[in-house]
């Protein structure tokens, strides 16, 4: 009469507080409000001590809904996770969250989640049992298959710790290398530049020590590495001595909104502008750090007023940023999408850093950051060059299986090249997904996995924002709502076990990876103390685990600098600009209803995609909020509604991504265009990406008006003061005063 | 002795008035100014100066409904907010003169008006079982003098009338 | 004759059974156009029936409401409403307190309008509720969770003052139809005389009856003015006590009494038009009374339009930045359109009143009419919903244009009162005939008079010649009082 | 064995219900219900001394009437807590910590059942879901409307904890609320739980008087 | 109710806001939104939509002007002249300012809005009756009424199990707002009575103030001078009370504003100016 009680069932759901569900209000003309025997209570099977019905309480997990590996603490009541809250304990969010780790819930709950295996049978995928899914992976992968590997593919978005392991280790097992890693929004011309001129992809930035902050397109409080740390580390920027940001990109994002000074330079010319400053900085001898006269002799050519033709930016700020840079020393000088995804991206975020270079920013501003001691847990960061790559060996047929994991080619890949046709011709698709995206509608077997909040795992942050490294913890906060998901690991485990008897060891991936982490060799869990079955508990209860520091010092280095602005716009005036929100993401999260109905932060449009064009170019075309444009590229065109600020420049148009899809349940659903579809196929030069900013459209009167559905009545205040705004200098006045 | 009623119809007030004059005159027996009952179609001012002062006390009440609206008003309205559990202040007191004057004032003219109608129909005997004596002309344009008298006056109230140009007598007896 | 009728209030010579005869007549035997009237009216009201279902199964949200348009067009309706309601109380209390004996043959008509368009106000903020089913919750009963209502919110007062008002003017009305019930009773058959000899309370009009008539109707009369005056105040204190740019101004009460005045009035000259046309009335319901009625319209909407003008400038010579953008954007904002509607149908079509041939003129006069109620009803739009579309927080601006659930509510308020009002016709004399029998007595009596005192004259100045026996009666001026 | 009158009319009446639902009830069968039904309310009832009322406490007033809640299994409240003297914290155990009381763990109540009373078919009926691995699914009695925030916990320490009530006793406090458990097999509803009631008592008591305690 | 109890206590009913109110108050809670910080991020108020059972209305819902974010982030662009926005966007999170002279009270029919005894302008959905009068008193616009059933289709199975069960699912009819997260309130006052001590300042943080990532939001009680809020209100001298603050301005740092102070309301929420490096 012994009943197996294992953990998950002290996550069981009770049928208590009856979720809310029964309405205030809802006492119609009757006045009999009580009601009894209606709502049914469910006990625990065995009592856990800490688990009490009507008290929440608090299990540390990781966010999973972007890269930045933040920690979480997830609200358990009855059995159902309520809430989600940073893990104060973690290192890179501090307890914080942004508005993406909180609709972890809504990710979680969603009601278009897969719940069952399904499998293409004809042209129509059916749901299966588990058995039926499994025996069809193994007759097509399993031992006997005779499937070759190098033509067996997976394609997943960032992955880190034991996910990693266990992909590759399942790759190497059926012999192959192609493991695709695909993000959209990501920093790889970033992290390649940092790689060859400081020797560190991912450099710790001292956002806090920095006196003035020039980011040229880089959106840290949105969308680049690692948002939540970022904005901790603005709000000590702006705090202390409060330093000043500027801001140079195209169109405004959320840190132009933020900035002290927002410059819009001409798409693809900042790395031109970052040139001219350090000419002009060199010219006055305000450098730091001396410059070889190779280097300074292409300097040469960037006169201000060179670079004010070329870049559009006047002569005088080019001048004030200048002197900023040098008074306010030591300052930060970063680069991100605007700047990096053109075809002379990686020259471009050379010459940015070249600037930290010779301000002398290395070793103050810029730090080598602490490396996670297991290499194969670290991060595998995503890029778009492994979607090029892919869509390479998909037109030449080279895939007989293809594994898809937490991406979505067939929507972030432009039109033209082709991936959503290519995937047809892959023998086997398998996809690993939560829910119906297109990806995985294309897939001939779909396994249904457990969310972020039913899942075991663990996580290696790209950007480790500390001076130890840190591995967060992913542990299940619930009961899975769906009897027929299961964990990724598991799938996992279960068909490695099919060729390595070694793993036949653990019964499930918990047993994996409780011992994994608890045998963690002692320079990585010399933070947590105890013997190894210690170890997985404090690990449990803390959520992250920090290894010890091994950092190394950067090694600045020049690289040569070939930088060039293209000029084409035969018939294509103007630059698109795909640009990233914090909220949809690159288009993953449009299936969660909060996401959707949060207005973007700067146009505050909800439920739809819409195009930003500067009042200058609006009256123009004459279009006024709400009406439609056509934005054509050579790729195709997209039609949205406009949206006019004047934070963008007069030359580009800004369609956000994450909208557009052609599936992916019932919010994301046809609502809006994908920017990403009319790209063209062009590469950054050096590293091989696509060049997603690089996109020459024009852009034509529609004819056509909706009302613009966006947040706020009036754009301006109208002189009411709600937001009073102070100048620094004020500020510093009385700093000395006081 | 029975007592009989009388109603003599007669076209006009002038008519009617005369037969009151008369009957002040003491030109019949059995009859008193006080006793006459004129009914008409219209209400004239002069039947009051005619038939001498009759007391009309609404008034009175409607004085004591409207003290008694408003003492109400005051202290329901004070003893409701002082007992109320929660204080939906806003930065106010909890018994608010300026605004409870409102309520006040609503219920001054509440009661002071139900009571004038009250007692309008119980003083102008409204609702009340009344006698058969009643013509319908007398709603259209004629006018009425009820009187009642005992029987053995019946006759010569009844030739009186006839002579002062009743066009109708009408009996009943009491 | 004509020219005889010309100067009098109505013909003294009226036969009283006449009078009868005739207001009698206009209840019975419904013409075709009563009854297509009725089913015009029967349908709007359905189509109100309708949408209210349909608003209270889903929701406020269907009537198109939003964030800072909390309130649209149920209150200017139910403000609407509540202000045409204070004709009947112009009329029969105020004209009878000052004695204006023209009142008579019109003011039944306008006393049930007060109480139907009372009726139809109540309705408003019953529909307004997103939850109607807890109104009671706004009354002052005892409960055993020691809970009352709010007494400091004008919403409140509201509740106490219209149903003080409608007891009061609905017992008014009552206690100034007991006579005329009682010649109902007396002159009519089947059910109609069981119903009049219940509602007629056995009057039988003895001296005892008519001499506490007087004085009820008298003290009715006085209470009613300050209940009048107090019942739009409180309406007008829902704006006028909030913080709103553009409510809250102290003006408001006797504004908005004003307002009522006017749109009662423009009220009353329209149905005065219907009914003298449709029910054949020109006996009583003359042009002479008409004149009279324009006459006061005009001067009444020359206060609203001073009240008005005053609380513009008012607006315009304070500091209060949000008044004042309130104001301009009135003017010029996404309402202009309404707004000079209303300064036009409000203050520049009651200048026509000024001419006689149009004073005199019915179909004219309908047209004005209406103009001025339309007037009146944006005017009450413009209150509410300019303030709302512009107030305090420039992130909650926004115009709002109702739903058609709204429209079709406010559409169909028109077709119950006009529902009611067309019940009532038929069921009650819209005119009052003991009153118009008061009228033609004491214009004969006038009439003879001053008759006796001009031969009195004549036989003074001896010799003259006695022509003032033509009959060519010198008005009546001694009776008008105002 | 004491014949109940209470435990067998319910189940009468619960039988009956059930027919009439079937439809299938003939006059035959309704008769001899009916004269069973006669025949044991006749029967003597089992009576029980009126609790007693704690001397700190104003009690709430209000009687309430409501018809029995079918529950899984008929759990006899009146042997467990006449009987057996078992306390009511000892089963339901949240109410001294948190917002509700708890229906115990099937653990808890196979802690005893695994050797007492096993060939009676309700613990037979607990004996299966047991090894089924569930909870039986009761149904809320003593239910509040979902705009109602009501703990267990404050109360059971004011009433209790903070006064020094003997534990052994709490039965007396509970009763004020839920009744008289220990004359009932499955728990009825028999106090009104409205506004009108708590709020009765909140002021006899110096409870909060704040809408925000109790409402959310 | 009695006559004796009025006649005794006239004065006390008497007191207003000038003479302290009639309350005395256990708390008194407040905020400080510090705009320098703030990067209008929205994570506040998706936190808000997590922790207080906000409906999510749909597109079409929200065109209409009917969505019901009690915590919004306004953003204004007050840059008429130039060719760009260069001083970059304004946000302002824009939350119920639990007004200490609250004007949403006194015009509530049925007196569901009040004061309770923590200073919070409460909102009681139940009592509630839908006239709206509320709302539309209200300078800062904060109150959501809910015009349609939101729950019918914000939460589609199995959504509704995100539902926090510590607060209620509003119906149609019923006017809503931002409660200071008084479900959290209430559960850190148990846990301190529990423990038998009073509450310390960031035993109860509200939800938007815990998830701001740059820490721009704090929360606490004005009343406790120990609290890091009352700390700040002291600093930027502003003080609770309904009048405009008189500010002895020698110190620029001090950033501390109200938002419409002057219609005398005494909101409880105190922003600090913006900041913006103009030399640039």
């Amino acid at each position: 009469m012994s009943v197996k009680v294992n953990r998950r069932k002290f996550l069981k759901m009770l049928g208590w507080g009856g979720a809310g569900t029964a309405l205030t209000g809802c006492d119609l003309p009757t006045t009999v409000t009580l009601e009894e025997g209606k709502e049914e209570v469910v006990s625990y099977l065995m009592p856990e001590e800490y688990a009490i019905p009507g008290i929440g309480v608090w299990y540390a997990s990781t966010c999973t809904q972007c890269e930045a590996g933040c920690g979480l603490h997830g609200r358990v009541r009855e059995g159902r996770v309520l809430k989600v809250e940073g893990n104060p304990d973690s290192p890179v969010n501090h307890g914080k969250s942004c508005m993406m780790g909180q609709s972890t819930v809504q990710s979680h709950y969603n009601p278009d989640r897969i719940t069952s295996p399904m499998m293409r049978k004809g042209s129509t995928l059916q749901s299966v049992s588990w058995d039926e899914a499994m025996s069809a992976l193994t007759s097509k992968i399993g031992p006997d298959s005779g499937v070759k590997g190098d033509r067996v593919g997976m394609i997943t978005g960032t992955v880190s710790g034991h996910q990693a392991v266990i992909i590759d280790e399942l790759l190497a097992q059926v012999g192959s290398k192609n493991h695709y890693v695909h993000e959209v929004i990501n920093t790889s011309v970033w992290s390649s530049v940092c790689r060859d001129m400081l020797g560190d992809e991912m450099p710790k930035l001292n956002y806090d020590k920095a006196g003035v902050i020039l980011s040229f397109g880089a959106d840290f409080l949105g969308t680049w590495i690692s948002p939540v740390h970022n904005m901790g580390e603005y709000a000590k920027f702006r705090k202390g001595a409060r330093g000043s940001l500027i801001q140079v990109e195209p169109k405004m994002t959320l840190t132009g909104g933020n900035a002290d000074l927002w410059i819009p330079a001409k798409p693809g010319t900042e790395g031109a502008l970052a040139l001219g400053i350090a000419n002009f900085i060199i010219e006055r001898g305000w450098n730091a750090v001396d410059v070889p006269s190779s280097i300074a002799k292409t300097l040469n050519q960037y006169t201000l007023t060179a670079v004010e033709k070329v870049t559009g930016v006047p002569v005088n700020k080019i001048k004030r940023i200048a002197s900023m840079l040098t008074e306010r020393a030591p300052s930060l000088v970063i680069a991100g999408a605007s700047t990096e995804n053109h075809e002379n991206g990686y020259d471009a975020v050379a010459s940015v850093m070249l600037l930290n270079l010779i301000m002398g920013n290395i070793g103050k501003t810029i730090e080598a950051s602490a490396k996670f001691p297991e290499k194969a847990l670290r991060a595998k960061q995503g890029n778009t060059k492994d979607l090029l790559l892919l869509a390479k060996a998909l037109k030449d047929n080279k895939l007989d299986v293809l594994f898809t994991y937490n991406t979505n080619p067939a929507f972030t890949a432009p039109a033209v090249l082709q991936v959503s046709e290519g995937l047809s011709s892959v023998g086997f698709k398998v996809a690993f997904s939560m829910f119906p995206d297109e990806t995985t509608l294309q897939a001939d077997l779909v396994l249904p996995i457990h969310s972020g909040m039913e899942d075991w795992g663990t996580h290696v942050p790209a950007y480790q924002p500390d001076t130890s490294s840190v591995l967060s913890l992913q542990q299940p906060l619930m009961e899975p709502i769906h009897k027929e998901t299961r964990g990724f690991g598991d799938i996992m485990l279960s068909m490695l076990k099919l060729r390595n008897k070694n793993f036949g060891d653990f019964p499930d991936y918990y047993s994996y990876l409780q011992t994994a982490v608890a045998n963690m060799p002692a320079d990585v869990t010399g933070s947590v103390e105890g013997a190894s079955k210690d170890i997985w508990s404090n690990v449990l209860q803390k959520g992250i685990v920090k290894a010890k520091a091994s950092a190394n010092a950067l090694t600045p280095k020049l690289v040569d600098m070939k930088f060039k602005v293209k000029h084409d716009n035969s018939g294509y005036p103007m630059h698109l600009v795909p640009s990233a929100r914090l909220g949809l993401w690159d288009g993953r999260h449009a299936n969660i209803p909060w996401l959707q109905e949060f207005p973007d932060q700067i146009a505050k449009v909800v439920w739809g995609s819409w195009a930003e064009l500067h009042p200058k170019k609006a009256s123009e075309l004459g279009v006024k909020n709400g009406d439609y444009v056509r934005v054509t590229s050579a790729s195709g065109s997209i039609e949205a509604q406009v949206y006019i600020h004047k934070g963008i420049h007069p030359d580009a148009v800004s369609v956000p991504m994450g909208q557009g899809h052609d599936e992916f349940g019932r919010y994301a659903k046809g609502r809006g265009v994908n920017p990403l579809k009319i790209l063209n196929p062009l590469m950054e030069r050096r590293t091989g990406e696509l060049a997603t900013h690089a996109t020459r459209v024009k852009v034509t009167n529609a004819h056509k008006h909706e009302k613009l559905v966006h947040l706020g009545g009036s754009e301006t205040q109208v002189g009411r003061k709600f937001v009073k705004t102070i100048s620094v200098d004020q500020l510093r006045r009385t700093e000395g005063e006081a | 002795m029975s007592r009989h009623r009388l109603l003599a119809m007669f076209k006009d007030f002038d008519d009617a008035f005369d037969v009151v004059d008369k009957i002040k005159a003491k030109e019949v027996s059995g009859v008193e100014v006080d006793d006459i009952n004129m009914m008409s179609p219209i209400e004239h001012p002069e039947v009051d100066t005619k038939l001498g002062k009759r007391p009309v006390n609404i008034a009175y009440f409607t004085l004591a409904g409207a003290i008694f609206g408003v003492t109400f008003g005051f202290f329901f309205l004070s003893s409701a907010q002082a007992s109320f559990l929660v204080q939906p202040q806003g930065g106010k007191p909890v018994v608010p003169l300026p605004t409870n004057f409102v309520l006040m004032y609503e219920m001054l003219i509440f009661f002071a008006v139900w009571t004038t109608v009250i007692c309008f129909i119980f003083l102008s005997g409204l609702g009340q079982k009344r006698g058969t004596l009643y013509s319908e002309k007398l709603t259209v344009d004629e006018i009425g003098i009820v009187v009642e008298i005992d029987e053995s006056e019946l006759d010569s109230v009844k030739n009186f009338f006839k002579n002062n140009k009743a066009l109708e007598i009408r009996e009943e007896k009491v | 004759m004509s020219q005889v009728i010309e100067d009098k209030v109505i013909d003294e010579k009226l036969e009283w059974s006449r009078i009868n005869a005739d207001v009698i007549a206009s209840m019975q035997a419904p013409r075709k156009a009563y009854w297509i009237t009725v089913f015009v009216c029967l349908t709007m009201f359905l189509c109100a029936i309708a949408a209210e279902i349909y608003q209270y199964k889903m929701g406020l949200g269907a009537a198109g409401l939003n964030n800072p348009h909390m309130w649209d067009m149920y209150i200017a309706t139910f403000v609407f409403w509540i202000g045409m309601s204070h004709a009947g109380t112009l009329l029969s209390a105020i004209l009878h307190i000052i004695h204006a004996q023209w009142r008579k043959p019109i003011y039944r008509f306008a006393e049930a309008m007060t109480t139907f368009s009372l009726m139809t106000a109540g309705f408003f903020p019953m529909i307004h509720l997103g939850r109607v089913w807890n109104l009671y919750w706004v009354l002052p009963y005892v409960s055993d969770r020691g809970i009352w209502p709010n007494f400091r919110s004008p919403l409140v007062w509201d509740a106490f003052a219209i149903s003080t008002y409608l007891s009061s003017s609905a017992l008014f009305l009552f206690i100034g139809m007991i006579p005329d019930m009682a010649i109902l009773r007396d002159h009519t058959t089947g059910w109609r005389k069981k119903l009049y000899g219940i509602l007629c309370l056995g009057w039988r009009g003895d001296d005892r009856q008519w001499r506490n008539f007087r004085r009820t109707y008298m003290l009715l009369a006085c209470f009613l003015i300050p209940l009048a005056i107090s019942v739009h105040s409180i309406v007008s204190s829902d704006f006028a006590m909030s913080i709103m740019p553009g409510w809250h101004v102290t003006t408001f009460p006797p504004y908005f009494v004003a307002g009522a005045l006017y749109s009662g009035c423009a009220a009353i000259m329209t149905l005065f038009v219907c009914l003298r046309y449709f029910f054949r009335m020109e006996e009583y319901m003359t042009l002479n009374i008409m004149e009279k009625t324009t006459k006061l319209t005009f001067a009444i909407a020359m206060v609203w339009t001073y009240l008005n003008l005053i609380e513009f400038s008012a607006t315009w010579y304070g500091h209060n930045i949000y008044d004042k953008e309130v104001l301009i954007a009135k003017a010029t904002g996404p309402y202009a359109g309404v707004f000079w509607t209303m300064i036009f149908c409000g203050m520049v079509v009651p200048f026509t009143l000024c001419f006689q041939k149009l004073r005199r003129h019915m179909p004219t006069m309908f047209v004005i009419s209406i103009l001025l109620n339309l007037g009146m009803y944006v005017e009450r739009w413009m209150i509410v919903a300019p303030t709302l579309a512009q107030a305090h927080s420039p992130h909650q601006w926004d115009v709002l244009w109702g739903s058609v659930i709204q429209w079709a509510i406010v559409f169909g308020s028109f077709g119950w009162f006009g529902l009611l009002f067309l019940v009532f016709v038929k069921l009650f004399p819209c005119v009052s005939m003991y009153e118009v029998k008061e009228l033609c007595f004491h214009l004969k009596h006038e009439i003879h008079e001053e008759e006796l005192a001009k031969k009195h004259a004549a036989t003074k100045a001896a010799g003259k010649a006695e022509e003032g026996s033509g009959g060519r009666a010198p008005g009546t001026p001694g009776l008008e009082g105002a | 064995m004491q014949v109940e009158r209470r435990t067998l009319l319910r189940k009468l009446v619960c039988s009956l219900r059930g027919r009439m639902r079937m439809k299938t009830v003939t006059i035959k069968q309704l008769l001899s219900f009916s004269v069973l039904a006669f025949v044991v309310s006749i029967l003597p009832a089992k009576s029980y001394a009126e609790l007693p009322v704690p001397a700190h406490i104003t009690p709430p007033v209000g009687e309430h009437e409501s018809p029995i809640v079918p529950q899984p299994i008929e759990f006899p409240h009146d042997r467990h807590v006449n009987d057996m003297k078992i306390n009511c914290m000892y089963c339901h155990t949240y109410a001294r910590r948190s917002k509700v009381a708890g229906i115990p763990p099937t653990s808890k109540c196979m802690g005893c059942h695994k050797v007492i009373a096993t060939d009676k078919p309700r613990i037979q009926q607990l004996t299966e879901y047991w090894e089924k691995g569930e909870s039986p699914k009761w149904l809320k009695v003593h239910d509040v409307p979902d705009y109602v925030h009501f703990t267990h916990e404050k109360h059971i320490r004011k009433f209790v904890f903070d006064e020094k009530f003997p534990v052994e006793d709490v039965q007396q406090v509970c009763g004020l609320c839920h009744g008289e458990v220990r004359g009932m097999t499955v728990a009825e509803k028999k106090k009104p739980l409205n506004m009108g009631f708590c709020q009765r008592c909140h002021e006899a008591n110096g409870g909060p008087g704040d809408c925000w305690a109790c409402h959310k | 109710m009695s006559f004796k109890n009025i006649l005794e206590n006239f004065s006390y009913y008497r007191r207003d806001a000038e003479d302290g109110g009639h309350h005395e108050y256990d708390h008194r809670f407040g905020m400080t939104i510090d705009l320098d910080i703030c990067t209008g991020c929205n994570s506040c108020s998706t936190a808000c939509y997590a922790e207080n059972n906000l409906a999510v209305v749909g597109k079409e819902r929200f065109e209409k002007g009917q969505a019901m974010h009690w915590m919004r982030v306004e953003r204004y662009w007050d840059n008429i002249e130039g060719d760009y926005a260069e001083e970059g966007a304004k946000f302002l999170p824009m939350l119920c300012q639990n007004c200490g002279a609250a004007t949403c009270e006194p015009v509530c029919p049925v007196a569901a809005t009040y004061h309770t005894p923590d200073g919070l302008n409460a909102q009681v959905y139940n009592r509630c009756i839908g006239s709206r009068y509320c709302s539309n008193n209200c300078p800062f616009r904060v109150r959501y009424f809910n015009f349609w059933s939101y729950y019918e289709d914000s939460w589609p199975e199995p959504l509704n199990m995100q539902l926090n069960p510590d607060l209620s699912v509003r119906d149609k009819g019923v006017m809503e707002k931002c409660t200071f997260c008084i479900q959290r309130i209430r559960t850190a006052k148990d846990k301190a009575q529990r423990e038998e001590r009073v509450m310390a300042d960031g035993d109860v943080v509200t939800a938007c103030a815990q998830a701001c990532p740059t820490g721009a939001i704090v929360f606490g009680d004005t009343m406790d001078p120990d609290s890091r809020v009352s700390k700040l209100w002291e600093k930027h001298q502003v003080h609770r009370g309904p009048f405009l603050q008189k500010k002895d301005k020698t110190n620029e740092e001090i950033r501390g504003y109200r938002i419409f102070d002057e219609l005398n309301v005494d909101p409880s929420i105190l922003y600090l100016e913006r900041v913006r490096d103009t030399e640039v």
